[in-house]
């Protein structure tokens, strides 16, 4: 796969690609507008979308065949997505649906309820502000990138917030090689575990060790701890294994005290910025 | 240029091809074959205004008379796509070409520049013609027209397909073909910044080892050519290999029936080429 | 070496004599002992048995480690996915951009000499397909095309022009075309794709020279026709005929797979095994009446189509000189059945598969406990794109080894309640559940796997990054070339699967697909290997 | 022989100290020597004065013919793809259509990661094609602009956003499609919209933050110097972009930039005059953003010859005397030589048939000819809209002194239309347009012209007029690529073709470079959507 660090990315750029531009525009106000949520639409809503949508975005919406389409009403916005199903997606598999308005808008209201699902709950422990100031303490900037400021080793955390769980950040400091994040379902192909560690020994005996950022089956480019990257071709290479577990992220388990713990994850949690960046400035 | 033939054909698949993507008003007619006028009437716009608007917004890429420029020629667009598909794709634009939307003229101004350009593009099919297209059609079966040329999927296959010949030809045009086919050759529509190119082009091209072969000129770059020789059949030549390489300007696989037509007959079947307006099968 | 004079002399006479205009026509005896013309690549699958097999031999082991492109083509247009299998005759190929524009290449250069598109409707419907086309069929003067829209369209080889077309369904109720035509003598036969809205199968024959229908075979049965009864009383509904089919000219019998019945993944509307879906139906194409059927999944609730192109050989069993034919199917087995007769003579899985405990005498599955789609999802290997799709298979008749590009990946399937009222077909999709949540990338892989064609026992296998969407080519020099899902077109030893050669076509997943065809032919001496990878045909030589 | 040895060696050398450790950060004085590591292709152009010339000889006159493409890469979304790579210790850094940056394991042509930017509803690109030319690289972010006239900062290892800013209105049709060009912490950047008659200007930010540093407008406000060259009416005055990138003099700290057209194109009537500072070439204190002296190439411009080619640097002896020079094949059909310190014109004469000018003056300026003016029935002119050359990127070999262009050698009518002049409202175009001659009656040709005269040293003929920009290499080379697609070697001092591939591509527009990894060189060939990697076998 090449470009694998690049997937989820790439999943986004194929729908902000793909969408006529006018439905991007309608994120704004998207956010204000609320799906119709009585229960009984939502199973109408079920029942529309398990018929029409789930084979190519899974059953809950999570992305198969077509990408992860669980935000999109908060993203796009209810018209956004009323115009997707209608009109289709130009140059892509996703075709104009046939289906009245009442479908579509449960078919919405069940997306959104699946959203919700993934939208965490802001922490009720800790202080953001605090938290700030233990995440600067503790050099995670240094791999870390917030709103353009920070390292490029670790994933970007301007978001964070709205893509992670509390519990999930949680457990990501205290064990970060537990559960590394995936890549949304891509085509065919399923899931890929980003920031793989791999071990290359090479026909000459040199070892590289490393962050899977691409890999095709003859090629693998890997990302060592200072950030630079080796391209590699797998018959130059004598062995080629994974690291399961392995980061290079510590554990904050012993150097973090439990109060130190709750204020860091609520500041993670508190970064929510969806606006693109740029046009916040 | 590689397939010169094709230009035309791709100019119209561009259109066409977003029609496929793109959504339009149901007032289409999802089943229109090219040549057939579409089922939605003509918008009733002003050409005067339309010259104005097109001048400001089109001529730049479509050349000021709409024969093409930086963008295809569209002068027949309206007449094979109809009023409203071209309305449309001034709106809306053309997904991936440079054919961008200019919704902000507004369906009045769209309707104008689509008036105007019809105005361009019909300026010879507007004559009349004397002359029985029934008669027409005898003396074009003993003419031996058939075994060049094809009408709805029967004919020859060297010359050009005239099966909806009459919606894109006017009498005088095709008059004076018919009496000097060599002059003003048909053109592909111009696509990019290359200028319209000439069919039915002859070629003479010699091999370094002295082989001789002459025929039109299908497909070129500027390094190989493939020409179709009287036979029909396709020769591709590297152009390192030739000793000369000479169009034939003037001339044509195709006789004068200057003498052999008496001017009545001439008229005869000019009518009934005129009457060729059909849709391919 | 006597052949390939042969062969050259025979080209030069095609290209450089002013008097090629003959050899540029395609009469059916000419597909008919395609085996002797291997400079041309007469149909999709390269002859009626579908070997996808070259007896070129330019291109060798020891030089393929020289094999560079000679050319690239650029499709004219956005599009879908490319998934075609260019014919190449007498130095001209053509190729398929999607979804149905139709170009003539000089097959040295790529140059394009003529394109055809039809004007589509605004709104292609392609539920459960992709807006592609897989391929034309030549026979005489003529190039088919089945478009996107459903329509039959028989092009002038020469220009392109429109010699007669026809409507096999309607799109606005999902009927579409995505295969690529069967020309045998003076018919064109395809079926089209649709099941996903539960439109009815059907195969049509067609007269090459009009364009008048001769027959129709629906794939599944009227209400109370024999078959029926296997429905339950449910709405009978799919088993579309969506890929090509083989043909034996001796036996006068056309071999073509059916489709998956609707919905897809909750059967408890057709209770039953609902013929003749995830079959295959051996057909006389004179009459269009089915001589046996063999159904390869009962009651298919995967999506687990049975349209796998099946491969037509001969070999003696036990001492007999049978006429079998053999395929891997999209269910995980490997099948041979005597084309004959339709019995089952052999079947083993080709990957993993935990639906079946095997293939009971007739070769029907013993299907375990817990493998249908369950209210909470049920893993089940192979996954609903199957041991292998509509990627079609190799066969090198020198060392009688079938080759398929396997893929090893398991899924979650699921059913959801189906709609009280009976379904409105191509009011949507109708899917009943869904079968596509994957386990993780890194617990699968595709395999281009080489079998022994009689037994289906495993020669050896080339491991790829993912399940690919490439179909292998195989080549009388012992070549087996492929291409894996990242964009690496490659070349293994076919007796041994070791990689001889690979080359960076770019298309991948992430950015276009790489779902092609890959053919081989030659011209004037030289010998060529076609690949398509996202927006690009690539035609491969020796410096 | 012996030099091929010691840059190879000298190359070696280097790629063990950088190409193994893909470095990856690039701190100014490696742009300031980048002639020194000939492996890498640092910027827009190869270096600052924007030679493109390659110091690789790997490929060479006597092994070129074996040439092959190595690997292919193609992009997602099908475009007319214009970019002129970037390459550094293996990466290399593109742009795809319109406006999204991808970086590549140069090798392997496999994807490394890609930004995409969330564009508007609508984009307005009028007169101009929605894609882009590069990217520009400084210590460790790669910089962009972006069709809706963004400036964007990416982290090179991840592409995360560093820093974006707006630099212009997309609404009043401003544009950004050129790369742009870094010098020591400062980032430049022009923007195009001219057809809409958007007022040019060329802005400097700060590399680390996007702080915008200053804005050079290329046209006077009422009132100011230069005001009286567009007649009494100056309300509604466009035009003069700076679309395309310019060239660098470290030494002189000058910027060297093209402007291009006023508006409206092909109606001059509302605004008699020279029209300053349009298809001019400006000299900027890139310190301060002011002008330290011009050159107009085309006064009152009706054919839409913007003068946005790419101002090529180098020093040479004229009459005896070395002099620092600045070089440019203009799309009026006109070759230059200026003197880069004072803006002195040195040399100038056609290289493509031109019929609008009986030559030029003394100084530099062209004399005019009766009757060349777009009319209402079409005049017909040569060169066409298209100009002799457009903003593909010519080359300059310091080995063979040869200047090398695509040229194009085509006329057309041109056509005066009414103006809309509503610059408040919705983009326009400047009233009028051309329709071009037949492409039969046509041709293009790569040519190489005497650096110092312009004189014709030779040809190659094409089929049609290219898009494709020159590079030059010390291995005897100048490589280039056809409308059609074939991309091709010729021998840099007799125009022999040595070496062609057929790419084949919808819209060929392509900035090909080369470069080296681990002491292989690459050739990069874009036609189309494919970026293809060609080397030796």
């Amino acid at each position: 796969m090449s470009a694998i660090r690049s997937l989820a990315v790439a999943t986004l750029i194929l729908v902000l690609c793909g969408l006529p531009h006018s439905l991007l525009a309608a994120s704004p106000n998207g956010k204000q507008q609320a799906g119709p949520g009585a229960q009984a639409d939502l199973d109408v809503g079920r029942q529309a979308y398990v018929a029409n949508c789930s084979r190519c975005h899974g059953l809950y919406a999570t992305g198969g065949d077509g990408p992860n389409i669980q935000r999109a009403p908060i993203t796009l916005g209810n018209d956004g997505v009323i115009k997707i199903i209608k009109n289709g997606v130009p140059g892509t598999m996703m075709t104009a649906f046939n289906l009245d308005d009442t479908q579509i808008g449960a078919i919405i209201a069940y997306i959104r309820s699946l959203g919700r699902r993934n939208e965490p709950p802001m922490p009720t422990r800790g202080d953001k502000v605090k938290g700030q100031t233990v995440y600067d303490g503790n050099g995670c900037a240094g791999c870390h990138t917030i709103d353009g400021q920070g390292g490029s080793l670790g994933p970007e955390l301007t978001q964070i917030g709205s893509l992670r769980q509390p519990d999930m950040l949680r457990q990501t400091l205290l064990d970060p090689g537990n559960a590394l994040p995936t890549t949304a379902p891509n085509r065919d192909r399923g899931k890929w575990v980003l920031y793989t560690i791999f071990r290359a020994v090479q026909r000459d005996g040199k070892v590289v060790e490393g962050m899977r950022v691409s890999e095709s089956t003859f090629a693998i480019v890997l990302e060592d701890a200072k950030s630079n990257f080796h391209s590699l071709s797998k018959a130059n290479l004598r062995s080629l294994e994974k690291e399961p577990r392995k980061t290079y992220m510590p554990s904050f388990k012993d150097t973090l005290s439990a109060a130190q713990l709750d204020d860091i994850v609520a500041y993670l949690s508190s970064l929510r910025d969806l606006s693109d960046t740029r046009n916040a400035q | 240029m590689s397939a010169i033939r094709s230009c035309l054909i791709v100019a119209l698949v561009f259109a066409l091809g977003s029609l496929a993507r793109n959504t339009l008003p149901a007032s289409q007619d999802p089943q229109r074959r090219p040549g057939t006028q579409s089922a939605a009437p003509p918008i009733v716009g002003d050409p005067d205004k339309g010259r104005d608007l097109f001048q400001a917004n089109c001529s730049g890429c479509h050349g000021i008379d709409a024969g093409g420029g930086d963008g295809p020629d569209i002068q027949q667009a309206p007449a094979s796509l109809g009023d409203a598909t071209v309305a449309n794709i001034i709106r809306r634009g053309v997904p991936d070409t440079p054919m961008v939307g200019f919704f902000s003229i507004g369906d009045a101004g769209a309707a104008d520049i689509v008036a105007y350009i019809r105005k361009l593009g019909s300026t010879m099919s507007s004559e009349t013609t004397k002359g029985d297209p029934r008669k027409g059609e005898e003396i074009y079966n003993s003419s031996g027209c058939p075994a060049c040329h094809m009408i709805a999927g029967q004919g020859g296959e060297i010359g050009p397909e005239l099966t909806s010949i009459g919606a894109k030809r006017g009498p005088s045009n095709l008059h004076q073909r018919l009496i000097d086919p060599g002059v003003n050759l048909p053109k592909e529509g111009n696509v990019g910044d290359r200028g319209k190119w000439t069919l039915y082009l002859l070629y003479r091209a010699v091999t370094n080892d002295g082989h001789v072969t002459e025929g039109i000129r299908m497909g070129e770059d500027s390094f190989s050519i493939v020409l179709k020789d009287v036979n029909g059949n396709f020769h591709a030549l590297y152009k390192p290999n030739l000793r000369s390489l000479e169009k034939e300007p003037l001339k044509s696989l195709m006789p004068s029936f200057k003498d052999t037509l008496s001017s009545a007959e001439m008229d005869d079947l000019v009518a009934y080429l005129v009457s060729l307006k059909g849709a391919t099968p | 070496m006597k052949a390939a004079k042969f062969f050259l002399s025979l080209l030069l006479f095609c290209l450089c004599s002013p008097s090629k205009a003959s050899a540029q026509d395609v009469p059916y005896k000419r597909l008919l002992h395609s085996d002797t013309e291997p400079q041309n690549w007469f149909m999709y699958g390269g002859d009626y048995q579908s070997k996808r097999f070259s007896f070129l031999k330019q291109i060798t082991p020891q030089n393929v480690v020289n094999l560079r492109p000679a050319w690239i083509y650029q499709r004219s247009r956005p599009g879908e996915m490319i998934e075609d299998s260019p014919v190449v005759v007498d130095g001209i190929m053509y190729i398929v951009e999607p979804p149905s524009t139709v170009t003539a290449l000089d097959a040295r250069t790529g140059l394009a000499i003529w394109s055809w598109t039809p004007a589509l409707p605004r709104v292609v419907k392609v539920d459960g397909y992709h807006a592609t086309s897989r391929g034309v069929a030549v026979l005489d003067d003529m190039v088919y095309i089945g478009t996107i829209d459903c329509h039959l369209v028989a092009l002038d080889r020469k220009t392109g022009a429109v010699r007669w077309s026809v409507t096999l369904g309607d799109n606005k109720i999902n009927y579409g075309l995505t295969a690529a035509p069967m020309a045998i003598d003076g018919k064109i036969i395809i079926g089209p794709s649709g099941s996903e809205d539960g439109v009815r199968g059907f195969i049509d024959a067609y007269d090459a020279k009009t364009g008048k229908r001769l027959w129709r075979l629906y794939t599944v049965p009227d209400p109370g026709e024999p078959g029926s009864e296997t429905w339950g009383g449910g709405q009978i509904l799919g088993g579309a005929a969506w890929n090509k089919g083989s043909y034996d000219p001796e036996l006068n019998l056309i071999y073509w797979g059916t489709g998956n019945p609707a919905p897809d993944y909750n059967g408890d509307g057709r209770p039953g095994d609902d013929l003749y879906t995830c079959s295959l139906l051996a057909i006389n194409p004179d009459t269009g009446k089915v001589k046996w059927y063999f159904q390869y999944t009962p009651h298919d609730t995967h999506d687990w189509d049975g349209t796998q192109v099946p491969v037509l050989f001969n070999a003696s069993l036990d001492g007999k000189p049978r006429k079998l034919l053999s395929v891997a199917n999209r269910n995980g087995f490997y099948y041979v059945l005597d084309r004959v007769t339709g019995e089952f003579v052999a079947g083993v899985p080709f990957v993993k598969e935990t639906y079946a405990k095997g293939l009971d005498a007739k070769g029907r599955p013993i299907v375990l406990p817990n493998t249908d789609p369950g209210t909470e999802p049920v893993l089940v290997y192979p996954s609903n794109n199957g041991g292998v799709d509509w990627v079609s298979p190799a066969y090198n008749p020198l060392s009688k080894t079938f080759f398929v590009n396997a893929r090893e990946m398991g899924a979650y399937f699921a059913k959801s309640k189906l709609p009280d009222k009976p379904l409105v077909v191509g009011t949507g999709m109708v899917m009943g559940g869904r079968g596509n949540s994957y386990l993780s990338g890194d617990d699968s892989y595709g395999a281009i796997r080489a079998l022994d064609v009689t037994t289906g026992k495993r020669k050896w296998e080339f491991k790829m990054q993912a399940p690919s969407w490439v179909a292998p080519l195989a080549t009388a020099s012992n070549l087996l070339f492929s291409a894996d899902d990242e964009g690496d077109f490659f070349a293994l030893d076919s007796n041994t699967g070791k990689v001889l050669w690979h080359f960076r076509t770019g298309g991948s997943f992430i950015s276009s697909d790489t779902r092609s065809s890959p053919i081989t032919y030659e011209v004037n001496g030289k010998q060529y290997v076609e690949a398509a990878d996202g927006d690009t045909f690539i035609a491969f030589a020796l410096p | 022989m012996k030099a091929s040895k010691y840059v190879l060696t000298f190359l070696i050398a280097f790629l063990t100290i950088h190409a193994r450790s893909f470095a990856q950060n690039v701190p100014y004085v490696r742009l300031l020597h980048a002639d020194g590591e000939p492996q890498n292709w640092l910027m827009y152009g190869g270096n600052f004065q924007s030679q493109r010339f390659s110091r690789l000889k790997q490929i060479n006159r006597e092994n070129v013919h074996t040439l092959r493409p190595v690997w292919i890469y193609q992009p997602p979304k099908p475009g007319m793809d214009e970019a002129s790579p970037v390459v550094v210790d293996g990466i290399m850094y593109i742009t795809e259509t319109p406006s999204t940056v991808t970086a590549l394991d140069a090798r392997y042509g496999t994807r490394i990661w890609s930004w995409s930017p969330v564009l508007p509803e609508h984009v307005y690109t009028i007169g101009l094609h929605p894609t882009n030319r590069g990217v520009a690289i400084l210590d460790s972010t790669v910089y962009v602009g972006t069709i809706d006239a963004h400036l964007v900062a990416l982290d090179a290892k991840t592409g995360a956003v560093k820093w974006s800013v707006l630099v212009a209105d997309n609404k009043r049709n401003y544009a950004i499609a050129s790369a742009p060009r870094v010098i020591n912490g400062k980032v430049i950047i022009g923007i195009g919209g001219g057809e809409a008659g958007v007022k040019g200007f060329l802005d400097a930010y700060d590399a680390k933050t996007g702080a915008r540093l200053w804005r050079l407008w290329t046209i006077p406000n009422p009132g100011e110097p230069g005001s009286e060259t567009w007649g009494p009416d100056m309300t509604g005055t466009g035009g003069a972009t700076t679309w395309v990138t310019g060239s660098y003099d470290p030494d002189l700290n000058l910027l060297y930039w093209g402007t291009g057209n006023p508006a409206p194109d092909w109606n001059g009537k509302g605004r008699p005059g020279d029209n300053l500072y349009s298809c001019s070439l400006l000299a900027i204190d890139p310190d301060v953003g002011k002008m330290k002296w011009y050159f107009q190439y085309t006064p009152h411009d009706t054919h839409d010859w913007d003068s946005s080619q790419v101002p090529v640097l180098f020093d040479d002896n004229v009459n005896g005397k070395p002099r620092k020079l600045v070089a440019m094949a203009n799309r009026n059909g006109f070759y230059y030589v200026l003197d880069r310190v004072t803006g002195e014109f040195l040399a100038g004469m056609p290289y493509v048939k031109q019929t609008w000018a009986k030559g030029l003056d003394a100084k530099g300026h062209p004399i005019m000819l009766e009757n060349t003016e777009p009319s209402a029935a079409g005049q017909l002119i040569y060169p066409s809209v298209m100009g002799g050359t457009d903003w593909s990127s010519p080359s300059y070999s310091p080995e063979t002194k040869l200047f090398y262009v695509t040229a194009h050698e085509m006329g057309a009518y041109f056509k005066e239309g009414q103006p809309k002049l509503d610059f408040s409202g919705p983009p326009n175009f400047g009233g009028g347009g051309q329709s071009a001659l037949s492409g039969d009656d046509a041709y293009g040709a790569i040519r190489a012209l005497d650096s110092l005269t312009g004189k014709l040293k030779w040809e190659y003929r094409l089929v049609a007029p290219a898009w494709v920009s020159t590079f030059s290499t010390a291995g005897g080379l100048v490589f280039s690529g056809s409308d059609e697609g074939n991309f091709f070697a010729l021998d840099a001092s007799t125009g022999k073709l040595l070496w062609q591939f057929r790419i084949d591509g919808a819209n060929v527009r392509t900035n090909p470079i080369t470069y080296a990894v681990d002491g292989k060189q690459y050739v990069i060939g874009i036609a189309g959507n494919d970026f293809v990697g060609f080397a030796l076998p």
